[in-house]
């Protein structure tokens, strides 16, 4: 197992209380394999990714459980040794391409200092190695694109350049977080057959959280759905798309416009809105809003039962 | 002194003030400031004494060989020019710089020219024209005999004096007829002026033609090089001084290191009496001081002790009733604004003056009291507006710039009712203070230049004036007699109120020797010693 | 570019022309300043003082009176004082420019080096007990004012513990020119530049450590450290370099000021005759051409801090360079 | 539609109610406010103070004598030894109501200034801050909306302020409003009035606070709910005052302590030239003034009204801080997706 | 349903450049041609789809819609009067009636106000209706856009992203609008929410009778609102045709590029869709390439295509497309 967690728990807290954003957490990732994420607007998602990163640094945050990266144990790990496996091991590529880059340096720049941070390289290797990876992502002219600042870039073209960042040292764990929620779908196409061209020759594990139900039944092996800090539904991709288990997973797919055939005269929607972190309704968080009125759900809080395909409903479970 | 003279001559000397004092000019400047920095510098046909105390203010011939001869009845006087003197760049003195430098004071608009000199022949025209200046009539020259003769409209007891002053020294006759400003004009001194830099200082070297001709009118001087430096605030002028970086500092000490320096520092310091006033002039020609009485309730309310005090103490300062100065000529104690009137100030009257303000009945009256921004005004403004108020006027004091301040209270448009002034003696002679502060001609109704700041004018008082003028031309005792008279009948209409005689301090450093304070031109720079 | 610098200078111009005639019209403004009277000096008959504001042009229309002083400025460069007569203000002040360029140069490398060193350390060490006496110490700084702690700087280094072999060094106030004497320029500046960096220290000090604290906030800093970067790396190349915005507007108003004199009061106490001491005096023995040329001197200053200070923008943010 | 299901906090707190909690929850920003609050309420009990210590801190009491431990001592010593030159004012007594701090060159109880003047200082700093921000505010926000010609002139008479000799209209008004005041339409200005002080330093800082303002409202200007408003045909007038003015409100709040801070100091610095408060009225700047010309032998004279500034500086910039924390949107509790 | 009278809206070779001040660069003033030369007709009740690739200026365009942005070129009809060059105060009275959404709700709402007050703001100054009236008309408001009435009183923070763009959507529709300029109103929002706000849209249509020009990065949600959809490419339009038309058989390259690349949930795997990938990128628009913009990253440019431009003409009732070499199959 490439990476394994175990239980985690992140809150924050907060003048008006504590914020459970993660509440229990667990999943596992093999060598190679491509774990989507899904879930609606605040349902943990980033802070998940963001703990497993080592990346939380708001001091109001707790972090318990345990993230287990081939065999060590990342939370508590000192801060030295964590960063050499950040950028190197596992990189991470963030969701908004227009902040994601230092404004005030080149991306040749940018990445080769990545490059230099973790291997005993001169500069002019660095930058040679840059050039490569501008290449590898398809810049027209990679070594033009080097000395760009990131203003100078279209939002595609710096997206690539984060990606090209993570995979400059040919990470075996790479994290997305919505890395194409901000681009048309035509970029977004050419990203997507990077992170598969990753995997392909790296064989590198990858988490790609991501809104577009699309994006993840084109790339994801397995899929994790999230709802208010805990994660409600685990399976493969099949499985999950032919064969959704949790009344929000299924609401979920369902409101996705189809692209073609029938147009539908309305959209299914989940009425209401997701709770509140700081006041989750007792029983379980979804019940509010559950198409279901099933009465163990007013009182318990389901948990994700074991096996590849599991949801967190009692329904399912029952 | 000449085996000191072999003894002591050399080094360099340095002095300090907090700025420059404005144009180079002879003819122009008028600052007590560079009038004893032009001592060493230039000569006139007389000059005053370079002797210690009030043996300076004595007359002595100068570039002239010796006292003019006066002749018809006093209007006419002849000089004999001395030979074989040098300006210091080499040219020989003549008779022809001599008239030159006279027209030149006219022609380059100097202060006093329409006062000291305007009694010269012909000056009315060089005043209405100051560009075709001849002084026909007035002074004119002989090249063959080396005589000079200056004719006045009327007699002038004064004249000498006046003749005496910087304003009428002989400068070379090519000098441009304009103010010299920050170029040094050669002169007949003993040193002369080798670089200047109103921002930052002034030389003098030797002058390299100097050769003494009277050891009282132009001494040679010991230092070869006297550095005078500007910009240091006077803390730091102090605090250079008594680590030997400077010799001497132009302003005085500040309040707060005079008991060190009076402790520590004795042998360093020197305090000489000057013949100068501090006076608070009140304006006779506006509520409520147009009344006499409410004048003179101000005098009796004011405690000079306290403004002793805040001036620096007993040792600094003389408590004064009157207009001239103790050892003045014409000088008689005289003291009526007073607890029990007399010779001499002993207390203030409080209820005295509470009376007059009473009976005058201004009583309530909003007074303000405009004073310059230095430390010292400000307190003594402080004081007197604590003084008005407690004899029951609403009163005010506001500092404004020390440099504004001058012309400010003399103009009638800015409607100063009272202000805190001084005046320090141009030549020692009692119309000098009597007559200038206080004649009708100096008061000039909107003008920033009208020193008769009281705007004081009595018909009477100046008619008495003009006749001590006129007697001081035969008989100089009586016309003092007379100007004693005048003072007390000034002081009695209170058009101002006297505070007190300040002293002067000097504060030098260790090294330098034979300290010599000229009652006219003050400290004598260049007859004191470095080595 | 040459478009750019005509318009900078374009602006320059008017905002000389705006002060010079604010001056000119306030001078004129003031009673009992008369500069005839004080020139002809005390006790002038009205025949001289008639003569001196004719020589002096004072009769003249006030339009004529100012067009006159902005040539004698800018086209024949002599204008002279009122004051110190003779004496060309045009070549005072640039003589004055080396001084007060030394003075504000070598506070300003001061107060930026340590302001910079003290708003990382106290970023870094955000609401640390580091941070926070940093901080005090920089407000202590900010509360003192620069005359007073001129004076008391005087009062240590000169006076009270002069002979100490704490302050031995210090020589005496006053100013000393660098080509003549590189030691004595640099020992006579030590103190005044203390003086007069230690308000700045503070101000800036604090101005950086908010914007460095507010940019490690940003996405890009995460990024950094995604990339493994050590949190050394990441305060002084990532966060720092985009702090120094604000730090550089501040600087350009500061800096601008300075050099066109306003370190008056710096440089009185501490006797420097460089631009500040010629406005000082210049103000306060009302000196018009002497003010009019500080002035006008000032505030080209100010505006070719501005420019300068955008041209900083291009260095520090690529950003500005196109967009 | 169908019925929504709400779970947002039910207190309605608006950003400045959370703000609001957040600075009372703010230890050290509360304790400097009360030092400040203290600094102000003693201030305010000035006259209280010098009534009863018995002393009068406006005129000159030169030869006032004080009883301490039954011994009689003069408030001014004259010199005795040497030659006699100069006189020491009473050095601080430690004593309450009793020449705590000693006396200044004329003899007055530096204390009974000291709170005095506080009030002064912090006035004329208070007033004018609101001035400069008034002044500052409104160029900023219209040199920054409406751009173009209007933001050069604007921008460039902020340079001509920046760049102006502010102590020469200082020394000018000081003497023009000697004799008639000024008036300015309804408003007169007498002599002496510590609105000549508060009106220069008032003008001095515009282009500090103008500056960043109209940098932010170039932002703002763009931002999307602007836009929105535009849309919506709300004239330019409103759109600044209902629109931007509330989102720089943070910025200015936090430009009220610096700028006191800074006015305090300016204000003795108008002083130490004679422009501040006039005397015998007292500021902390003209005590330091005072005290200038005692520093070599009272040091406590300029040094007290130093600490006095200092303090209220330090106490205003760390409620300041607290304050700027409390603002900021980004030290703010993110809840849920914004 | 759809009356396709007279248009509501309407350009005519509309042009937006922007000229990007260089105060230093010595190359002096550069011009961006974010709308270059736009045609395009709105009917009455239709709703337009407007896609393309980022930065293509859809945003710009829709704001020059608007008139919040001046218009460089071209004109811009409202109902057949000419409003290109109108003065703001002018314009005021088309405001009421011409209104638009913003992408981001939480920017396009004033964290400083409450959103009742926001809501309110049209009413105060188009209307002269009392406070009381006001009160009543923005309670109806936030009813019909399914908000409760004591969500008045809130500020925009205290609410979902997908209760934010409501209230921009009532805060446009407050005025009772011809025409909504909707530019990417869900682009922000997850699924679940988009499908919420998609169906208030459709609702409020059919209610108001409105008319919408509908801004999307994601297709599918722009084929199920839109009746007509007009792909931008770098300025201009490239294709415009019937919305299911254009979606089964694009005739534009462009078209076809940017539809085959949507990603679909398939819930079998194995049958891959033929994608195309376009190569290179996004030229700038600050220096577009010389004939067809498209040519660069055409997989079927000729040499013709590097030096003519090809008109945006209509090759078939409703279809327009640009191109020299249109794949246009008959009508399905
Ligand atoms: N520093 C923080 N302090 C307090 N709450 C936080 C903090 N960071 C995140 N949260 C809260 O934690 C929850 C989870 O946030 P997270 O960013 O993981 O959501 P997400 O699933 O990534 O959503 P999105 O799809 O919108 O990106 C949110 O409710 C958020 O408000
Ligand atoms: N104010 C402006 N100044 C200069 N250039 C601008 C401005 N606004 C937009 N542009 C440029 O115009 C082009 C079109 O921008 P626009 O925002 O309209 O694109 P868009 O299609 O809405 O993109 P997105 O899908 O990312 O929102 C872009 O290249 C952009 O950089
Ligand atoms: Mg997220
Ligand atoms: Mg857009």
């Amino acid at each position: 197992m490439m990476l394994s967690v175990r239980d985690l728990r992140v809150s924050f807290r907060t003048q008006e209380g504590l914020v459970r954003a993660i509440d229990g957490v667990s999943f596992d990732l093999r060598e190679g394999e491509i774990l989507g994420v899904v879930g609606e607007s605040g349902s943990g998602k980033t802070v998940s990714l963001l703990a497993v990163m080592g990346l939380i640094t708001d001091p109001n945050a707790i972090i318990e459980g345990s993230i287990r990266y081939r065999e060590r144990e990342l939370v508590g790990l000192p801060a030295r040794e964590l960063r050499r496996l950040r950028g190197n091991e596992i990189a991470m590529i963030f969701q908004d391409p227009m902040t994601a880059l230092t404004p005030v340096y080149t991306i040749g720049g940018q990445i080769a200092e990545q490059i230099r941070a973790h291997k005993r390289v001169s500069k002019s290797q660095a930058l040679e190695r840059v050039e490569e990876l501008l290449a590898e992502v398809n810049f027209p002219n990679p070594r033009e694109a080097m000395s760009r600042y990131p203003h100078q870039l279209s939002g595609g073209m710096r997206q690539r350049a984060v990606i090209a960042m993570a995979l400059s040292c040919n990470p075996a764990l790479l994290v997305a977080d919505e890395p194409t929620t901000a681009l048309d779908v035509t970029v977004q196409a050419g990203i997507l057959d990077l992170v598969r061209k990753l995997r392909a020759t790296h064989n590198s594990a990858v988490v790609f959280i991501t809104h577009d139900m699309g994006v993840v039944s084109e790339l994801a092996d397995r899929v994790m759905v999230m709802y208010a800090g805990r994660v409600v539904e685990r399976g493969s991709r099949t499985e999950l798309f032919s064969d959704p288990q949790h009344p929000y997973t299924r609401a979920l797919l369902g409101s996705i416009p189809p692209l073609t055939g029938e147009k539908p005269r309305r959209l299914p929607a989940i009425p209401g809105s997701p709770p509140s972190l700081l006041r989750l309704p007792d029983g379980c968080a979804f019940g509010p809003r559950c198409p279901v009125n099933y009465e163990p759900c007013r009182t318990g809080k389901p948990v994700l039962g074991d096996g590849t395909h599991a949801a967190a409903c009692f329904r399912v479970q029952a | 002194s000449a085996e000191y003279l072999k003894e002591h001559r050399g080094g360099t000397m340095r002095l300090l003030a907090r700025s420059a004092a404005g144009t180079l000019d002879p003819h122009i400047n008028y600052t007590l400031q560079y009038w004893q920095i032009f001592q060493p510098l230039y000569d006139g046909l007389v000059a005053f004494r370079k002797a210690e105390g009030k043996d300076g203010f004595k007359i002595v011939a100068d570039l002239a060989e010796d006292m003019p001869t006066v002749s018809n009845d006093g209007k006419t006087f002849t000089f004999k020019l001395r030979k074989g003197i040098k300006f210091s760049n080499g040219q020989d003195v003549t008779v022809k710089d001599v008239v030159a430098s006279y027209q030149r004071i006219f022609k380059v608009s100097g202060p006093t020219s329409g006062t000291f000199y305007a009694g010269i022949v012909g000056a009315d025209k060089c005043l209405a024209d100051t560009k075709s200046c001849t002084l026909e009539g007035g002074v004119t020259a002989d090249e063959a005999t080396g005589t000079i003769t200056i004719n006045i409209t009327k007699p002038d007891a004064e004249f000498i004096d006046k003749l005496a002053m910087p304003h009428a020294v002989i400068l070379p006759a090519g000098t441009p007829t304009e103010d010299a400003g920050s170029n040094p004009i050669p002169g007949t001194g003993a040193y002369t002026i080798s670089a200047y830099d109103p921002n930052k200082g002034m030389t003098l070297v030797r002058n390299p033609h100097f050769k003494q001709w009277s050891e009282e009118a132009q001494p040679d001087g010991y230092p070869d090089v006297v550095q005078y430096d500007f910009g240091l605030t006077e803390e730091a002028a102090v605090t250079a001084i008594q680590k030997g970086e400077a010799e001497w500092m132009f302003d005085q000490p500040p309040t707060d290191r005079l008991v060190e320096l009076g402790t520590k520092y004795m042998d360093q310091v020197h305090i000489s009496p000057l013949t100068a006033w501090w006076y608070a002039p009140l304006n006779t020609r506006l509520a409520p001081f147009d009344n006499e009485k409410a004048r003179q309730a101000v005098a009796y309310a004011v405690d000079r002790n306290t403004l002793v005090n805040l001036f620096g103490g007993k040792v600094l300062a003389t408590p004064v009733c009157q207009v001239l100065p103790p050892d003045f000529p014409g000088h008689e104690d005289y003291c009526p604004f007073t607890k029990n009137p007399g010779a001499k100030w002993s207390a203030p009257d409080l209820d005295k003056a509470k009376q007059l303000v009473e009976e005058s009945g201004t009583k309530g009256q909003k007074v303000t009291v405009i004073v310059e921004d230095t430390a010292v005004s400000r307190s003594i403004g402080v004081y007197l507006q604590s003084v008005l108020t407690s004899i029951g006027y609403v009163a005010d004091v506001k500092p404004i710039s020390s440099n504004i301040q001058f012309t400010y209270i003399q103009n009638t448009n800015n409607k100063v009712q009272m202000s805190v002034s001084q005046w320090y003696q141009d030549y020692p002679a009692a119309s000098n203070f009597l007559n200038i502060l206080f004649s009708c001609a100096s008061f000039r109704e909107g003008s920033d230049a009208s020193i008769n700041i009281s705007g004081f004018c009595d018909k009477d008082i100046d008619a008495k004036m003009q006749k001590a003028l006129e007697l001081g031309v035969t008989d100089q005792d009586a016309a003092n007699k007379l100007w004693a008279e005048i003072d007390k009948a000034v002081t009695d209409k209170a058009p101002a109120v006297p505070l007190f005689t300040p002293k002067h301090v000097d504060f030098v450093s260790k090294r330098l020797g034979n300290f010599k304070f000229n009652a006219q031109f003050y400290w004598i720079v260049t007859q004191s010693w470095v080595q | 570019m040459i478009y750019a610098i005509l318009r900078r200078f374009g602006q320059m111009l008017f905002v000389m022309f705006g002060i010079s005639v604010i001056v000119f019209l306030i001078f004129f403004a003031t009673p009992g300043s008369d500069p005839a009277a004080r020139i002809a000096g005390r006790n002038a008959s009205p025949e001289v003082l008639e003569a001196v504001r004719h020589n002096f042009g004072f009769d003249r229309p006030l339009y004529v009176q100012y067009g006159l002083m902005m040539k004698k400025i800018f086209v024949t460069g002599d204008l002279t004082s009122f004051v110190n007569r003779g004496w060309k203000v045009v070549p005072a002040v640039l003589d004055s420019i080396p001084v007060t360029l030394s003075l504000v140069f070598g506070a300003a490398v001061l107060w930026v080096v340590v302001s910079i060193v003290i708003g990382i350390v106290a970023a870094a060490t955000r609401d640390s007990w580091v941070d926070k006496l940093l901080m005090a110490l920089g407000l202590l700084g900010i509360s003192m004012p620069v005359y007073w702690l001129g004076e008391v700087m005087n009062l240590i280094t000169q006076s009270r513990y002069h002979d100490t072999w704490l302050f031995s060094w210090v020589p005496p106030l006053g100013y000393k020119s660098f080509s003549d004497d590189p030691k004595g320029w640099f020992l006579a500046l030590v103190i005044p530049w203390v003086t007069l960096a230690i308000l700045y220290i503070g101000i800036y000090g604090r101005v950086l450590r908010a914007a460095i604290i507010e940019s490690m906030q940003e996405d890009y800093i995460r990024t950094a450290r995604a990339k493994g970067l050590s949190e050394t790396r990441i305060l002084l190349r990532h966060a720092l370099r985009t702090s120094l915005i604000a730090f550089v507007t501040l600087f350009g108003l500061d800096f601008g000021a300075l050099v066109g004199g306003s370190a008056l009061l710096t440089e009185v106490v501490f006797g420097l005759q460089g631009i500040g001491k010629l406005t000082y005096d210049a103000l306060q023995s009302l000196d018009l051409p002497m003010i009019m040329a500080t002035v006008m001197y000032a505030s080209m200053f100010v505006v070719v801090a501005n420019a300068i200070v955008d041209f900083v923008y291009i260095l520090l943010d690529p950003r500005v360079r196109t967009s | 539609m169908s019925s929504d299901v709400v779970t947002v906090p039910r207190k309605t707190r608006g950003p400045w109610a959370l703000a609001f909690a957040k600075l009372t929850g703010n230890k050290a920003a509360m304790a400097a406010l009360t030092v400040f609050v203290l600094i102000v309420i003693a201030c305010f009990s000035a006259p209280l103070y010098a009534r009863w210590a018995g002393v009068d801190p406006f005129s000159s009491t030169l030869d006032a004598v004080i009883t301490i431990d039954g011994q009689d001592v003069p408030v001014m010593e004259q010199s005795t030894e040497g030659l006699g030159l100069g006189y020491t004012p009473l050095g601080p007594t430690w004593r309450l109501g009793n020449y705590f701090l000693g006396a200044d060159n004329q003899g007055r109880d530096v204390m009974a200034r000291m709170l005095y003047g506080g009030l002064n200082s912090l006035l004329i700093s208070a007033v004018a801050t609101v001035l400069t921000l008034i002044l500052g505010t409104t160029t900023g926000l219209v040199a920054g909306y409406f751009g173009g010609v209007t933001d050069t002139v604007l921008s460039r008479l902020l340079d001509i302020l920046w760049a102006f000799p502010i102590y020469l209209l200082a020394i000018s008004l000081s003497i023009v409003m000697i004799a008639q005041g000024i008036t300015i339409g309804p408003i007169t200005i007498e002599s002496g009035s510590l609105w000549l002080p508060i009106i220069i330093i008032g003008i001095v800082y515009v282009p500090y606070v103008a500056r960043p303002i109209r940098g932010q409202v170039l932002s703002l200007r763009n931002s999307e709910f602007v836009m929105a408003a535009v849309n919506l045909g709300v004239p330019g007038s409103r759109i600044l005052w209902r629109d931007i003015l509330p989102n720089i409100t943070t910025t200015l709040i936090v430009f009220v302590p610096l700028m006191m801070a800074l006015n305090m100091l300016t204000e003795s610095a108008l002083s130490f030239l004679s422009i501040g408060v006039q005397p015998p009225a007292a500021s902390w700047g003209t005590i330091i003034q005072d005290g200038q010309a005692l520093l070599y032998t009272r040091p406590i004279v300029a040094l007290a009204p130093g600490i006095a500034i200092a303090i209220s500086v330090m106490a205003l910039n760390v409620f300041g801080d607290g304050l700027r924390d409390a603002l900021d949107p980004r030290s703010k509790v993110r809840l849920g997706r914004d | 349903m759809i009356e396709q009278d007279q248009p509501i809206l309407e350009t005519r070779e509309l042009s937006k450049r922007f000229s990007i001040g260089t105060r230093f660069s010595s190359q002096g003033k550069r011009t961006v041609h974010a709308v270059d030369n736009v045609s395009l007709t709105v009917r009455r009740g239709e709703t337009v789809g407007l896609v393309g690739e980022s930065g293509c200026g859809k945003s710009t365009l829709a704001r020059c819609l608007v008139r919040l942005y001046d218009i460089t070129d071209g004109q811009l009809l409202f109902e057949g009067d000419d409003i290109t060059g109108k003065s703001l105060t002018e314009l005021r009275p088309f405001r009421r009636r011409l209104q638009m959404v913003f992408q981001d709700p939480s920017a396009s709402l004033n964290p400083r106000r409450r959103v009742g007050d926001l809501v309110a703001e049209p009413l105060r100054i188009h209307t002269k209706l009392s406070s009381r009236e006001i009160a009543k008309r923005v309670a109806e408001l936030f009813d019909l856009v399914g908000l409760l009435p004591d969500h008045v009183m809130r500020y925009p923070h205290e609410f979902s992203g997908g209760q934010r763009q409501r209230v921009g959507i009532a805060r446009a529709i407050a005025l009772n609008p011809d025409l909504v300029v909707l530019d990417e109103p869900v682009s922000a929002l997850d699924v679940s929410v988009q499908a919420q706000i998609v169906n208030l849209l459709a609702d409020l249509q059919e209610k108001l009778k409105l008319t919408y020009i509908f801004i999307a990065h994601d297709l599918s949600v722009v084929r199920q609102v839109s009746t007509r959809i007009a792909v931008m490419y770098l300025g201009s339009i490239v294709e415009e045709g019937p919305a299911e038309e254009v979606f089964a058989t694009p005739a534009h390259p462009y078209s076809q590029a940017l539809i085959s690349a949507v990603p679909i949930v398939e819930t079998t795997s194995g049958s891959v869709r033929k994608r195309i990938i376009l190569a290179g990128d996004v030229p700038s628009p600050l220096k577009p390439p010389s004939g067809c913009r498209f040519h660069p990253r055409c997989p079927i440019a000729v040499e013709r295509c590097r030096v003519e431009r090809p008109e945006l003409t209509e090759h078939r009732s409703g279809r327009k497309v640009a191109c020299h070499f249109p794949t246009l199959q008959p009508a399905s």
